[in-house]
């Protein structure tokens, strides 16, 4: 199949984009523009999933592949930018301007994400990726309370201009190498040691947008420092897209991955301690989850490091599964905030009375980022770790288990505060809108039923590993 | 000049930007930094190009993309550059610290 | 009816009355009184008319697998042969008379009718050890007798003593069952099967025989009180007296001797282990002896004599006489449960358990008990022609071979007849004038809410003409056992008798004799006085050491528990929490710092990868 | 009948009780207890439907059901029942109803105390009956976490301290079996996660087993309470409430012996067999140091909590002797053993409710004061010393006998243990329970009818395996092989 139709997930992201520039540019509504935008996601969550049986390449060969893999990931693109755009209706912590203009970064950036998924050329890869970027940097900028916004976007744009330009040093290496920049051709081109070089300068770029070890510490400063919204779809959508970015680049190594499993290992269980350990003590809720988010990153570089159909699928699962986890966590903490300001852990207390219903997406989101059942969190680290002893590093995962223990001492702080405080004197109720509300039960429903029922998921998962392995 | 010299011409100019990136503290030299960085990648991508014989439309179309990638990405960068320094009429990169530790300090700000 | 149903129906009725009295008549004593009463009787009916019926035939056996896991096979049942039908009648007659006399002992009790269900159940578990088949169905209420005997000595709950008694009793027992239980298992390793009957019948490899008997042996000292664990049995006189007269003299503490008694096959192949016997049960029936010459407590003068009648018994069975240690068990079972029974109504009556006071307030003029005490006493002592007489002479008989051990049965029969007439003289000549002091004074308020007298009385004068008659059974008690009643001759007598009768002689000098000072010949020796009179410090030695050294452990694992263990899980995660500290400040917000770890770490893959190639 | 999925049912109650628990307000409180109280006696019916239609003499599990669950790497829905699961199926039943009406009068956040309790048997209910390694640690997961908010919330002196320990002990137990248990899915060639087809002789060579085993054995001892990891169990006791307790000595420390059983040493025999002296040796320890530590303890509960260090210590002993009679007694342990301190728990916790003290010092005499509640507690001590007549007598019989075959000195010790279990209980009762009266307390009302419900089951229980102890052990002999 070779046709215009194959690209339609993109379509419709592009279609968001462009009204929701109009919206943005005749200057309606921020009420408006967010309605617009909402229909507009749900079109492309539709599109989506309905272009999943897709395969064919709608461009000239080779350079933009669309397959199973690349359309598994992409509904996970458009359903995080529909969670998103569902939180993005409170906008509390977002700066009056631009309330209207966020939309347009989210889908120019899911617009990125998505080509990023599809490339298989180097070029395009580099495109993408620098695509999918430029939207986020701008939402970051955009928190309300300036100061920390602007310093946010400048730390993530001036290292991610950096870790992007080691990227491209390193592309250019690959294509000293192999001479081509078709990610097929170089993989059966037989290693070199230069390409192998290429290859680990390339994952400064790639890591950095999993935010990984070495190049993480902007994640909980931008996650702290961006709008909720915002940093829900940079903890969602974008690693997504990190998964296949990383799926696509390290299938370029072929045969002579021995190297870059040692390296990815160490980044791994660097990332892994680093983030957990780094969690341990903060305050600030949303930058604990930027320190989760690395430690997640590490988990699911295991699954990326085995090279293998189990390791990718178990990683596109756990990535899967994490995205409405994520949700939950963030939905709380947009639901929560008052005047823009971050809400800190202190200030979860009594959370279970003043709404019962945040209560429970909080403990799911906390148990699922700790991979207690019935979250899937639990069947996402098994298979991961399953992948990983295939692979035969038993150790590894007694690593990472421990690791995921030290990780559950701070979600558990978590629940304790919004469990076994009582409120504070002056804070009533939370009244949530009906999106909230709504948002709240279907990431609910989503992960509790993906924690009983992991079925479904992995076949997608399994599917679309299958399509690289 | 043979390929090596142009490689290692090419890691100098990275090295460079990475030192500009490390060592400057005002943001926009940072920025240059990075700008040398894309360049020296450049200058990879041509020099294969010519001491390789292969087709060489792939460097030049890749060396022109970049170029204009690097110019947008400098625009944003800029953009943001220019709201920090309305905020604080500075652009020192050593004045970056409000994220940091535990986020406690966050609080106080303002 | 055949005789195993009979059986069961002895069996059923204490249990069955334990449950009504404890659960359906909470609140009801009176009920709860008559249920065990009909219980009692119907129990010791039953056992008589299986005396009667039984007697002489052969043994008869009935059980049925309880439980069959694996390779441990365990039968319930019932065993009729001479030794379960004496004893079992004993009991059921003990019972029965305790039962009857505690009904105005206890009239006044605020418990007593959880106290009569405490008595059935007692009597439950002690005839279903006695009729037991099987030692796994011995050591079960062996267990269960013990539990009994923890109730009823704790009875009083609110007495810290008596419940700090019922505690070590339990404890100093287990230490015993613990031995028996380990020997139990080894028994039951080595011939796969607990079948008693059977056992008796095999022979083992010495050394295994040797140490699985003397495993035995440490349950029977636990139970029956004798050196180095007889401590707890004094102690156990803090509950009430009917409990002293039933459980601590006449039949639990003989549960050790009658274990003895059943595997007498099986000790008569360990020579090294009837040495030991031998030796413990002689040093046990001195060493008691001597406390009791010095204790003024009625009770406990009764109960240190308990102990020594008990080293006895297995000075008899040890020396290899099973009829002359059976023999004394049951003729000791009747007179020291009449001993305790008059000791209780004296205690009853003048608010006193120190005998001095006892007699001073009259004790004399209690006809009743008085000849009770007197006829008991003189059995005790081995006054000839009454019951302890015989038996007694029977075992210094068995001993005849062994000059070292003899001796210290005169010398301990000796002593029993001094401190058992010391006990006769102090209450019928009380000397009102004699310097001796009184340790505890007999009640004030003499308060007349005592019960009817014939419960009191009709029991003791059942027991007193048992304790008279008893020792003419010997006869027919061996042919019930299937065993021959050795004639001995008067002269082979002769020196029992003068040892007793010259105990005798020097209690009536010190005590009995108008103007005796009433104060003992070892009175005056004050160390020996003072050796005595603490028990030869034995208690105090256990605390000190054994109690000592537990409390020492405990403190020490106590600590490692809450400074090691809890500390090092504690440690390591604060560590963990350290560490995180330490990774939470390199986030430092300073972007070169950022850029710079990564350029760091890229460059150190690279020259990693650059030395990789180069090698 | 045989045609219903009856396990399922009896898995999926409390998870209804679940569901209507968060579907019903808050206000309604006697409705939420009602419905648990309903789910626990429907699923203590149904427990004993499947030990009725257990076929002994078939043996094997039986009332399979499998449906697959993530077909594509092999985990299958996989439930069924031996006579093991069958014992602790009816252990978890009992301890679910008595444990609701025991908190009959809780006040404090009713919807969200049941809810965490339905779910953490859930968990249990799952861990016994299923057959896939998968299944059983995602059920395993399910009851272990419920139990931090329970502790937390709901719990008494350093609550909070104790709920993160107990938590984070168990997880670094979980963290020891992710790799062991996956390991064998790995090893075995990737293909099943059946523990039924996991545990066919010629598996596993001797070397894997002999690495994996102790990762498997420590990671499900953590939480059976082995020492030396046992500390954050008395802890986790003193801090519970009542209920919790009841679940978490009475079942929850049970899923680990289980694991060890049925995972560890089911599918591992050559790793169980390497390492049974030194496990064996841990056990022993355990009994005896556990009894020590309970000597000096002067909070009613540290003393239950480290009675059970001590009895779980006979538990594991049995189950190291690798034979018959071991394992025999070692199951039966479990069950006598959870329903014992169910009611030890039971008991103390209706003391504790109105006293609000468990200072064992602080009591005397309470037998005068409160007969009935006492008696309970009593009860329990005597099942805790191995008084026959209680269930845990031929327990520790059968597990003492295993224990002198196959390791005499261990075995000696841990008999020996036995004096020393006696000290502490009847120092307990000494000071507490008999002894002068303390007025302070002369207000204690007793039990209500209702409220002695569940103790008189829990007591009924353990007399009646007391009395008839063959049919435990015929059950548990169907799988064991000793009948």
């Amino acid at each position: 199949m070779n046709s215009p139709e194959l690209f339609c997930p993109e379509f419709a992201l592009l279609l968001g984009a462009l009204l929701s520039f109009a919206c943005a540019a005749i200057g309606t509504s921020a009420r408006t523009a967010w309605m617009v935008s909402l229909a507009a996601a749900i079109i492309a969550v539709g599109t989506s999933a309905l272009a999943l049986p897709y395969e064919g390449q709608p461009f000239f060969a080779d350079i933009y592949t669309v397959d199973a893999f690349s359309q598994v990931l992409k509904l996970g693109i458009s359903m995080a930018l529909l969670f998103a755009i569902a939180i993005a209706q409170r906008q509390d912590s977002t700066c009056s301007q631009a309330r209207p203009e966020v939309h347009f970064f989210f889908y120019l950036s899911s617009l990125g994400m998505m080509m990023l998924v599809s490339a298989t050329e180097l070029l395009t890869l580099y495109v993408a990726l620098e695509l999918s970027a430029y939207g986020l940097y701008i939402l970051a900028a955009l928190h309300r309370r300036e100061r920390i916004g602007s310093e946010a976007a400048a730390k993530y744009i001036l290292f991610g201009a950096a870790a992007s330009a080691i990227s491209l040093y390193g592309i250019s290496l690959i294509y000293g190498a192999t001479q081509t920049t078709y990610i097929a051709q170089i993989a059966s081109s037989g290693g070199s040691p230069l390409l192998i070089a290429g290859i680990v300068l390339t994952l400064a770029g790639v890591l950095y947008k999993l935010a990984a070890f070495p190049v993480h510490a902007w994640a909980p400063d931008t996650y702290q420092g961006a709008p909720h919204e915002a940093s829900v779809f940079l903890g969602t959508a974008s690693k997504v897209a990190a998964v296949g970015l990383l799926l696509r680049v390290l299938s370029m190594a072929g045969s002579e991955a021995e190297f870059l499993r040692t390296t990815l290992i160490v980044v791994s269980v660097l990332s892994m301690s680093v983030g957990n350990l780094s969690a341990l003590f903060q305050k600030d809720f949303k930058r604990l989850l930027g320190f989760s988010a690395v430690a997640h990153a590490g988990y699911l570089l295991l699954g990326l490091l085995c090279f293998s159909k189990l390791g990718a699928a178990a990683a596109i699962f756990y990535v899967l599964t994490y995205v409405p986890i994520v949700v939950c966590a963030f939905l709380v903490i947009s639901a929560i905030s008052t005047n823009g300001c971050n809400p800190s852990i202190a200030s979860l207390a009594g959370l279970y009375k003043r709404s019962p219903l945040l209560g429970l997406v909080l403990l799911v989101a906390m148990f699922g980022l700790a991979g207690i059942p019935p979250t899937p969190g639990l069947a996402g680290k098994w298979f991961l770790f399953s992948a990983v002893i295939e692979n035969g590093h038993l150790w590894l995962v007694l690593v990472a288990a421990i690791n995921a223990t030290i990780s559950l001492y701070y979600y558990l702080m978590v629940v304790k505060a919004a469990y076994l405080a009582p409120p504070e004197d002056d804070e009533g109720e939370i009244r949530l809108s009906p999106t909230y509300a709504i948002t709240a039960f279907v990431a609910i429903a989503l992960v509790v039923f993906m924690g009983f029922y992991p079925a479904p998921i992995w076949t997608l998962a399994s599917t679309a590993a299958s399509a690289l392995f | 000049m043979t390929l090596e010299g142009t490689l290692l011409l090419a890691l100098m100019l990275f090295c460079f930007g990475i030192y500009a990136v490390l060592a400057r503290r005002n943001l926009i030299g940072i920025l240059i930094g990075v700008e040398l960085m894309l360049n020296a990648a450049n200058i990879n991508f041509l020099a294969f190009s010519h001491f390789i014989p292969t087709d060489p439309a792939v460097a030049k179309i890749i060396v022109l993309v970049v170029i204009g990638l690097a110019a947008a990405e400098a625009a944003i960068a800029l953009a943001i550059i220019l709201k920090l320094y309305r905020q604080r009429s500075s652009i020192d990169v050593d004045a970056m610290t409000l994220l940091e530790g535990t986020g406690a300090e966050e609080a106080s700000d303002e | 009816m055949s005789s195993t149903t009979l059986a069961l129906v002895l069996l059923g009725a204490p249990l069955v009355a334990f449950f009504i009295a404890l659960v359906v008549f909470r609140k009801n004593h009176v009920a709860a009184m008559a249920t065990v009463l009909l219980g009692g009787a119907t129990t010791c009916a039953c056992a008589l008319t299986l005396l009667a019926t039984k007697a002489g035939a052969p043994a008869e056996q009935a059980s049925r697998a309880w439980l069959h896991a694996g390779g441990v096979d365990i039968h319930f049942g019932i065993l009729l042969d001479g030794k379960t039908l004496i004893m079992g009648a004993a009991v059921g007659v003990i019972t029965l008379c305790v039962q009857v006399y505690s009904l105005s002992y206890m009239s006044h009790d605020q418990g007593r009718g959880r106290f009569f269900a405490f008595l059935a159940l007692f009597e439950w578990a002690m005839l279903s050890f006695v009729y037991s088949p099987s030692l796994m169905q011995t050591f079960v209420f062996w267990e269960l007798v013990g539990l009994a005997s923890f109730f009823l000595i704790g009875f009083w709950h609110k007495k810290p003593s008596a419940i700090a008694a019922a505690k070590k009793a339990f404890i100093i027992t287990r230490i015993g069952d613990v031995g028996l239980f380990i020997g139990l298992i080894l028994l039951f390793q080595t011939a796969h099967t607990l079948d008693i009957q059977t056992l008796n019948t095999l022979s083992f490899d010495a050394s295994r025989i040797e140490l699985i008997t003397l495993l035995l042996f440490v349950g029977i000292v636990g139970k029956s009180a004798q050196f180095p664990l007889h401590t707890w049995l004094p102690d156990a006189m803090e509950g009430p007296t009917p409990v002293s007269a039933l459980l601590h003299s006449a039949t639990m503490v003989a549960a050790g001797v009658f274990l003895f008694a059943r595997f007498h096959p099986l000790f008569m192949q360990a020579e090294l282990t009837l040495t030991i016997v031998l030796c413990i049960a002689t040093f046990t029936a001195v060493l008691s002896s001597t406390m009791a010459m010095v204790a003024t407590d009625m009770k406990r003068v009764f109960a240190y004599s308990s102990i020594s009648q008990l080293g006895f018994m297995l000075m008899g069975l040890g020396a290899g006489s099973l009829f002359a240690g059976y023999f004394h068990l049951t003729t000791h079972a009747i007179f020291k449960a009449l001993l305790f029974l008059c000791a209780g109504a004296f205690i009853h009556e003048h608010g006193t358990n120190d005998t001095v006071a006892i007699g001073r307030n009259g004790g004399r003029n209690q006809r009743i008990i008085t000849l009770g005490l007197i006829v008991g006493g003189g059995a005790l002592a081995g006054f000839p022609l009454l019951a302890g007489f015989f038996s007694k002479e029977l075992i210094i008989h068995a001993l005849h071979d062994k000059p070292l051990f003899l001796a210290g049965a005169y010398l301990a029969s000796f002593m029993t007849a001094y401190y058992t007439f010391r006990v006769i003289f102090l209450v019928v000549f009380p000397n009102k004038d004699s310097a001796v002091e009184v340790e505890e004074e007999p009640a004030d308020s003499h308060d007349d809410h005592h019960g009817s007298a014939w419960p009191m009385h009709a029991p003791i004068l059942l027991l007193t003409a048992a304790a008279i008659a008893l020792g003419w059974f010997g006869d027919s008690i061996a042919t019930t056992l299937g065993l021959e009643n050795p004639p001995i001759s008067i002269p082979e007598m002769a020196p029992a008798i003068g040892v007793a009768l010259a105990g005798i002689l020097i209690a009536w000098f010190d005590f009995g004799r108008k103007s005796a000072p009433q104060t003992g010949f070892v009175f005056k020796i004050k160390p020996l006085y003072t050796l005595f009179k603490n028990g030869w410090y034995l208690d105090a030695i256990y605390k000190k050491v054994f109690v000592g050294a537990a409390q020492a452990v405990a403190g020490l694992l106590f600590g490692t528990e809450n400074h090691v263990l809890d500390k090092a899980s504690d440690g390591i995660g604060q560590g963990t929490l350290q560490i995180g500290s330490a990774t939470t400040m390199a986030q430092s917000g300073r972007l070169p710092v950022y850029i710079g770890v990564a350029v760091v770490c890229f460059a150190a893959v690279m020259i990693v990868l650059g030395l990789e190639i180069m090698r | 009948m045989s045609d219903l999925p009856i396990l399922s049912i009896i898995l999926f109650c409390p998870l209804v009780a679940f569901v209507a628990t968060i579907l019903l307000p808050e206000s309604k409180a006697t409705a939420i207890k009602s419905v648990n109280a309903f789910a626990g006696l429907v699923s203590l019916i149904l427990s004993l439907i499947i030990w009725s239609q257990y076929d002994k003499a078939a043996g094997g599990f039986q009332m399979m059901e499998d449906i697959p669950w993530v077909s594509e790497i092999g985990i299958h829905y996989a439930i069924g029942v031996d006579g093991i699961s069958v014992v602790l199926t009816l252990l978890n039943a009992i301890v679910f109803f008595t444990g609701v009406l025991s908190m009959w009068t809780l006040e404090k956040r009713v919807k969200e105390y049941f809810a965490f309790m339905s779910l953490l048997v859930f968990g249990v209910f799952g861990v016994f009956i299923s057959l896939d390694i998968f299944v059983f640690f995602f059920f395993y997961e399910v009851a272990v976490l419920p139990m931090y908010p329970l502790i937390a919330i709901w719990g008494s002196t350093r609550k909070e301290y104790s709920a993160m320990k107990l938590t984070l002990f168990l997880m670094v137990g979980s963290a020891l079996l992710f790799p062991g248990l996956i390991a064998l899915y790995v090893e075995s060639g990737g293909e099943t996660w059946n523990l039924v087809t996991l545990s066919a002789q010629g598996t596993f060579s001797k070397g894997f087993q002999i690495f994996i085993y102790p990762l498997l054995y420590v990671g499900f001892g953590i939480l059976a309470g082995m020492w030396p990891f046992h500390s954050w169990s008395p802890i986790g006791h003193v801090a519970a409430p009542t209920a919790v307790s009841m679940l978490h000595a009475g079942v929850l420390m049970k899923l680990g012996a289980y694991g060890i059983l049925r995972i560890a040493i089911g599918v591992l025999p050559l790793g169980a067999a390497f390492w049974a002296p030194t496990f064996a040796f841990a056990a022993t320890v355990g009994i005896v140091y556990g009894a020590f530590v309970a000597m000096r303890q002067t909070d009613f509960k540290y003393v239950i909590g480290f009675s059970s260090v001590s009895h779980m210590g006979i538990v594991l002993l049995g189950l190291n002797t690798l034979g018959v009679d071991g394992t025999n007694g070692a199951v039966f342990q479990m069950f006598a053993h959870g329903v014992m301190t169910a009611l030890f728990f039971s008991a103390v916790g209706f003391i504790y409710d109105q006293t609000h003290d468990r200072d064992i010092r602080n009591f005397g005499g309470l037998v005068g004061q409160i007969p009935v509640a006492t008696s309970f507690f009593i009860m329990a001590a005597l099942c805790g010393m191995g008084v026959p007549g209680f269930a845990s007598f031929w327990a520790e019989l059968l597990v003492f006998i295993a224990a002198l075959k196959v390791f005499p000195l261990m075995g000696i010790a841990a008999i020996a243990g036995l004096i020393f279990t006696a000290a502490y209980i009847l120092r307990v009762l000494g000071k507490a329970i008999f002894g002068p009266k303390n007025p302070k307390w002369d207000h204690l009302v007793e039990p209500t009818a209702f409220l002695t419900i569940p103790r008189i089951i829990l007591i009924a229980v353990l007399l009646f395996f007391g009395f008839v102890p063959s049919v435990m052990l015929d059950m548990i002999g169907s799988v064991t092989g000793g009948r």
